[in-house]
């Protein structure tokens, strides 16, 4: 169980696994089910159990569409959706060096580069 | 100056072993106002009861202390001793220097000095101490049962039978409530009517009950044991005393389309109507808002056909005021509104029906006379999908429930069974989360349904439902011990809906000053050891209005607010607490802040005639505490910022006698 | 100034009656120890407790002032804690807000069957009170001798 | 706006739409204005005023004034309005007698303030802009606003009026004008330095209830502190237990129905800022249990005759938490 990882998940996803009451419905009403490894429900609890290396290894995390119907449907409010995107970030942040660190930013300024990237670019890098 | 007198107990060597008493007794003698100081092996045995008796007479004692054990184990004990002298029991007051002193405290001088100071403090209480006596007031032998079906028909029935006159308020036509609606009772798969129409006609017959149906509860008034409510008794239109309940009528009116409300909506009445063929008063009543004759005057087919004469169009409601010295609460619930779970497409599909629905689809007396068919159609199904908790356990707000239902697992096992055992060529699936069936022979019931009618229970829920232009209904589903999404080409759909407390029940907590929890179920005056009544004397509850029950439940509960009922209505008088609020009128603002924090509704307020100190007069609107309700919390006298609010008893000059004496040293 | 370890402050606890004076009498009835210088006043309910009898006490001589109650939801009455809890908390607030030592005040809800928790929380309470000393900041020296 | 008002009184006093008007009077000197009731349209003519000067907050007269019979027109500032709402709400006015005309007002100063400042043998006072013009025997003085505005009216919580049957003048806004940003400052100060300011503030305190007689909400038919039975009852502040209590008592009773008019430290003869007691009160409400403003309707619960199952303990003030 990867303790840091999963805290880094609730933290970044926000949610609380605990309050799943293993219905069910997140995955049942998933459109992308059939493509995936891991499905909704399962990603909270795996989430919850600490089993996050899988889910990371995992195609199931680009296979969800973000559609939200799971976090519209579930009955407790758990949000499924944002368990998987937070995975899916926790991946991202893995892969540091491929990444700018915000230093790195200021020399690839050209005047062209509108004013909204470069802030996107400092709010996704200085995370 | 009072003449105080101050028992020390030993207990045995449970107090004298820490404390000295002697030297307790000797400090206390001298206080203000002690006349007379003394130590005794055991109070509490009659030899020191009767110590405490002789010393009242001998030395005309005004006041007693006595420094024991806990008052919470012998305050009635003293008092009951004092007051066989004739001295007001509520001139005693006890320093509890046992539980509180000898037996924390190892150190004999520490413990010592403080038994001192704890009857120190008693003694400046008893200075301020005044006699009370505790009020009576009169019972009106005669109980309102406010909700018509099972619950309320139990409870009517069980308290009629202790000889006690009871109404039941119904603001359907014809009492029954929900029940009559059901088709089979679980475990045993009883008919619901055959259990149940017997009761409702037990009720009409007894002369003890009277029936207000077709009315409703306006307003109350008044307190424990002199309640006084005004009910509206809706006009029918017909005249119930008149009225054979023939049914001519209702086959004659010319209005066919209005939406049966005893079948859901599932088929249609006439403008005049008899809810089913056992209603209880089993009289005709006139839909208003569908009558030809009552909307423009033109019609009046009802009044040709009804050879009783019992059809009046001018008829009007009427007001019904009546006393009672009890009421219960049986207001029952309702099935949630399905409309916020458009994904099981309930509002899209008529194949897609709440649980209530598929019970009339199944009832013998129903829309299809019992056969299973769906509605759509009107063809036979031959996939049911059941799916659980629709709206229960559902924590997103505005939608559904937080709390678990109780009755659905039951019910859909229930269901699922006799549509197998009926249609053995039918697929039927039941999707759960949880399968909660504690009671007596209910796991059994369950397991019947799984293992000796085939039924499918799965683990999971339905995400989806999706209506087919071929009029199949395709569901999507998780299995989670299989690990898969399941779709199933379903003939119809069964949403158990969660069910939520009648909407009359808010107001009517209000009228009632009952209190309601965030859901607005009725809350009891203690969740485990008074279930059964309101914190609001002389409120009782009875069935689901307190929360989710089935009906064995129900029937339980009903019994248990009867048995209370009958130990009110028993007495001639109740003796009231006279510990209680008092409001000094001079001095009240008619802020109107005390009313606010009370639990029990007792504050009322007065528009008063006072002479000012300039000799003129003036109107005031002031407080006054009804000593009956008062139970004596003191939320009042902090609330009332001119101090005009006091607790007899524990008032506030007392208090601060108290604690003056506890922090001199 | 007083010596920490001979100073015995005078601690006046207001019980409920229904649950924390039944606490404090199990307490007793289990022979916890706690020290002799709480002593307990009986009021019917939290709500009972003014905040003139809060003050009166520090006038008087009190060195700390604790309300114990039933727990919030259990209260006897139904709401009288949660009006309690309300006020006391702003009372509270207001005497932090004068500068005066907000230790010396305290609101714990003890339920009837809490005795250990009970001598624990007097314990500890009284412990607070004699590492801060005698009240200063809200006494009438005429009250004292 | 005076001679608009007088009109208005004028016309309402002759139709008979009213018996009485309530408003203010010159006194002695320009900035010593009283509230006072007048019967005619002579006794309007020889005393009403409506200047810079007419702080007094009207609500309170009308307790008795609304209880005398015939109908009264009260002038009312945004301020007062709050009040009235108040006193409605604790059922203290009857609202049927009160005609209300809503007054703009543009923050009221006095005579202590002025003369503070400097300013000697007043004779009167106008608004131009953002400036009080104030003539003097020794001529005009201007004077800026903010600087000749007392507290209560530079952190001016509202400028609308919550309740009127008529209007006079432009209807204003409600204003976030950082009205707690002195009570934050004593919170941030450590306990001891809390404690030696509220020492050096209430030491002075004479006893003489200005405070509590200008109070529309200290409006009880006997104070606790003259009632004999009460316990609490004191005529002077012997000892510096009781000036604290005094006034730490009179804060909770108001608590959760003061409106915030500031009218107790404007009347204080020792200056002492005593509406900085009154806002903790209604700060900690605002931060604990939802924002409330007492006066705002007639119909709300005060957040001491309420609570939610999930309310704040006490501890968050004694063992610290989220305000430590």
């Amino acid at each position: 169980m990867n303790k840091f990882d999963k805290e880094q998940i609730l933290h970044t996803s926000g949610v609380n696994v605990l309050k799943c009451m293993r219905c069910g419905k997140c995955s049942a009403t998933c459109p992308s089910y059939d493509e995936m490894e891991y499905h909704p429900h399962q990603f909270v609890y795996m989430v919850e159990k600490g089993d996050i290396e899988k889910l990371m290894a995992s195609k199931s995390i680009y296979k969800c569409l973000s559609c939200y119907a799971c976090v519209e449907r579930c009955p407790r409010g758990v949000e499924p959706a944002k368990v998987v995107e937070a995975v899916r970030l926790q991946v991202i942040r893995r892969q540091g060096a491929n990444h700018l660190t915000p230093d790195d930013i200021p020399a690839l300024l050209d005047e062209d580069l509108p004013q909204q990237a470069i802030v996107t670019a400092m709010r996704k890098y200085s995370k | 100056m009072q003449r105080i007198g101050v028992f020390v107990c030993w207990c045995g060597s449970n107090i004298a072993a820490t404390v000295d008493v002697s030297a307790v007794s000797e400090a206390l003698s001298h206080e203000p106002g002690v006349v007379f100081s003394t130590n005794y092996q055991y109070m509490c045995s009659e030899a020191g009861q009767n110590l405490i008796k002789d010393a009242v007479r001998e030395h005309k004692l005004t006041g007693v202390v006595i420094c024991s054990c806990s008052p919470r184990m012998h305050e009635m004990t003293f008092r009951k001793a004092v007051a066989s002298t004739g001295l007001n029991p509520y001139m005693v007051e006890i320093a509890n220097i046992r539980e509180q002193c000898s037996w924390i405290h190892k150190d004999k001088a520490a413990a010592t000095e403080k038994a001192i100071i704890l009857g120190r403090a008693a003694i400046a209480k008893v200075h301020l101490n005044a006699p009370l006596t505790a009020g009576q007031s009169p019972v009106t032998k005669r109980a309102l049962v406010i909700g018509g079906g099972i619950a309320g028909i139990q409870t009517a029935l069980d308290i009629a039978d202790a000889g006690f006159e009871v109404d039941i308020v119904e603001k359907q036509p014809t009492i029954g409530g929900k029940m009559t609606q059901i088709d089979k009772t679980f475990p045993t798969l009883d008919c619901a009517a055959c259990i149940l129409t017997p009761k409702m006609v037990d009720c009409a017959q007894n002369e003890k009950i009277n029936i207000f149906a077709y009315s409703e509860v306006e307003e109350v008034k008044g307190f424990v044991g002199n309640f006084h409510v005004k009910i509206n008794k809706k006009a029918r239109y017909v005249d119930t005393t008149k009225c054979t309940g023939c049914g001519e009528c209702t086959e004659k009116c010319p209005m066919k389309k209005i939406p049966n409300e005893f079948n859901l909506g599932l088929d249609n009445r006439r403008a005049i109507y008899i809810p089913f063929a056992q209603a209880v008063p089993k009289v005709a009543t006139i839909d208003p808002d569908h009558c030809n004759m009552l909307k423009n005057g033109k019609c009046g087919l009802c009044a040709k056909v009804c050879s009783a004469g019992a059809i009046d169009y001018k008829q009007k409601d009427e007001t019904i005021e009546r006393e009672y010295g009890a009421i219960v609460v049986a207001t029952g619930y309702n099935p949630i509104k399905l409309d916020q779970y458009d994904e099981f497409a309930y509002s899209q599909s008529p194949d897609v029906v709440s649980s209530l629905e598929f019970e009339r689809l199944t009832n013998a007396a129903g829309p299809t006379g019992g056969t299973l068919l769906r509605p759509s159609d009107g063809k036979h199904p031959h996939t049911l999908v059941f799916v659980q908790c629709v709206g229960s356990r559902c924590s997103q707000e505005g939608k559904g429930k937080s709390y678990c239902s109780k009755i659905c697992c039951m019910y859909t096992a229930k269901h699922a069974m006799l549509t197998r055992e009926k249609y053995p060529d039918t697929e039927v699936y039941v999707f759960y989360i949880d399968v909660r069936s504690p009671g007596k022979n209910y796991d059994e019931f369950y397991r019947r349904a799984v293992e000796d009618y085939g039924v499918h229970y799965v683990k999971g829920m339905v995400g989806k439902v999706t209506p087919r232009s071929d009029g199949k209904l395709m569901v999507q589903a998780s299995d989670l011990l299989a690990g898969e999404q399941m779709h199933i080409e379903a003939d119809m759909v069964v949403l158990a809906a969660a069910i939520e407390p009648d909407k009359s029940a808010r107001p009517l907590a209000t009228m009632l000053t009952a209190s309601m929890d965030t859901n607005d179920f009725f809350t009891e005056a203690h969740a485990k050891l008074r279930p059964v009544e309101s914190p609001t004397a002389g409120i009782f509850l009875s069935g689901a209005c307190q929360g989710p029950k089935d009906i064995p439940d129900t029937v339980a509960q009903a019994g248990a607010a009867a048995s209370k009922v009958i130990g009110l209505l028993c007495k001639d008088q109740l003796t009231c607490n006279p510990c209680v609020a008092h409001a000094d009128q001079l001095m009240c603002n008619g802020c109107s802040s005390c009313e606010k924090v009370c639990p029990y509704g007792a504050i009322t307020y007065e528009d008063k005639e006072f002479r000012m100190p300039d000799r003129t007069t003036a109107i005031r609107r002031v407080a006054s505490v009804n000593e009956a309700v008062c139970q004596g919390c003191g939320a009042c006298t902090v609330a009332c910022p001119s101090g005009a609010m006091d607790l007899k008893g524990f008032s506030n000059s007392q208090i601060m006698a108290e604690v003056d004496a506890i922090c001199k040293m | 100034m007083q010596d920490v370890k001979t100073f015995r402050p005078k601690i006046v606890a207001f019980c409920c009656n229904w649950c924390s004076y039944a606490g404090a009498d199990l307490a007793g009835t289990n022979r916890l120890n706690y020290p002799a210088d709480v002593k307990i006043i009986r009021v019917p309910c939290s709500c009972r407790v003014n905040p003139m009898f809060i003050l009166r006490a520090f006038q008087r001589g009190a060195d700390g002032v604790i309300l114990c109650g039933c727990h919030p939801g259990d209260c006897h009455y139904s709401t009288g804690n949660y009006y309690a809890r309300r006020r006391m908390t702003l009372l509270f607030s207001m005497l932090d807000y004068l500068g005066i030592e907000k230790e010396r005040t305290r609101v714990e809800w003890v339920s009837a069957a809490e005795g250990a928790k009970f001598a624990a929380t007097m314990n500890e309470f009284v412990e607070t009170v004699r590492q801060l000393g005698p009240n200063k900041r809200l006494e009438d020296l005429r009250c004292k001798k | 706006m005076q001679e608009v008002m007088l009109e208005k009184a004028k016309e309402l006093l002759q139709s008979g739409a009213v018996d009485r008007v309530l408003g203010w009077k010159a006194g002695e000197f320009a900035y010593d204005i009283t509230p006072c009731v007048f019967a005619s349209a002579q006794e309007l003519e020889a005393g009403f005023v409506y200047n810079d000067f007419c702080g007094n907050n009207l609500s309170k007269y009308l307790i008795k004034e609304s209880r005398k019979g015939g109908k009264v027109l009260a002038f009312l500032k945004p301020c007062d309005t709050y009040s009235f709402n108040q006193l409605i709400k604790e059922h203290r006015i009857v609202r049927e007698n009160v005609l209300v005309v809503g007054v703009p007002c543009q923050g009221m100063t006095d005579g202590e303030t002025l003369k503070a400042k400097g300013v000697k043998g007043i004779l009167g006072i106008k608004t131009e802009g953002e400036d009080f013009v104030i003539n003097t025997l020794y001529g005009d003085r201007t004077m800026a606003k903010k600087d000749a505005l007392p507290e209560r009216c530079l952190s001016c919580k509202s400028k609308k009026h919550v309740v009127y049957d008529e209007l006079l003048g432009q209807e204003g806004d409600k204003l976030d004008s950082g009205r707690f940003d002195l009570v934050n400052k004593l919170e941030a100060m450590d306990p001891e330095e809390r404690f030696a300011f509220w020492r050096g503030e209430l030491s002075r305190c004479i006893r003489c209830n200005a405070c509590r007689n200008v109070c529309p909400a200290c409006s009880c038919e006997k104070c606790v502190f003259d009632n004999d039975a009460s316990g609490v009852a004191q005529k002077a502040a012997a000892d510096s237990f009781e000036e604290n209590m005094f006034h730490i008592i009179r804060a909770f009773h108001v608590a959760g129905r003061c409106t915030d008019c500031g009218e107790c430290s404007r009347v204080c003869p020792q200056n002492i800022p005593l509406h900085l007691l009154n806002r903790k009160f209604i700060k900690d409400i605002n931060t604990l249990y939802g924002d409330y403003q007492a006066g705002e309707d007639t119909v709300s619960r005060a957040p001491l005759t309420n609570f939610t199952e999930g309310d704040a303990e006490p501890s968050i003030v004694t063992k610290g938490g989220k305000k430590a």
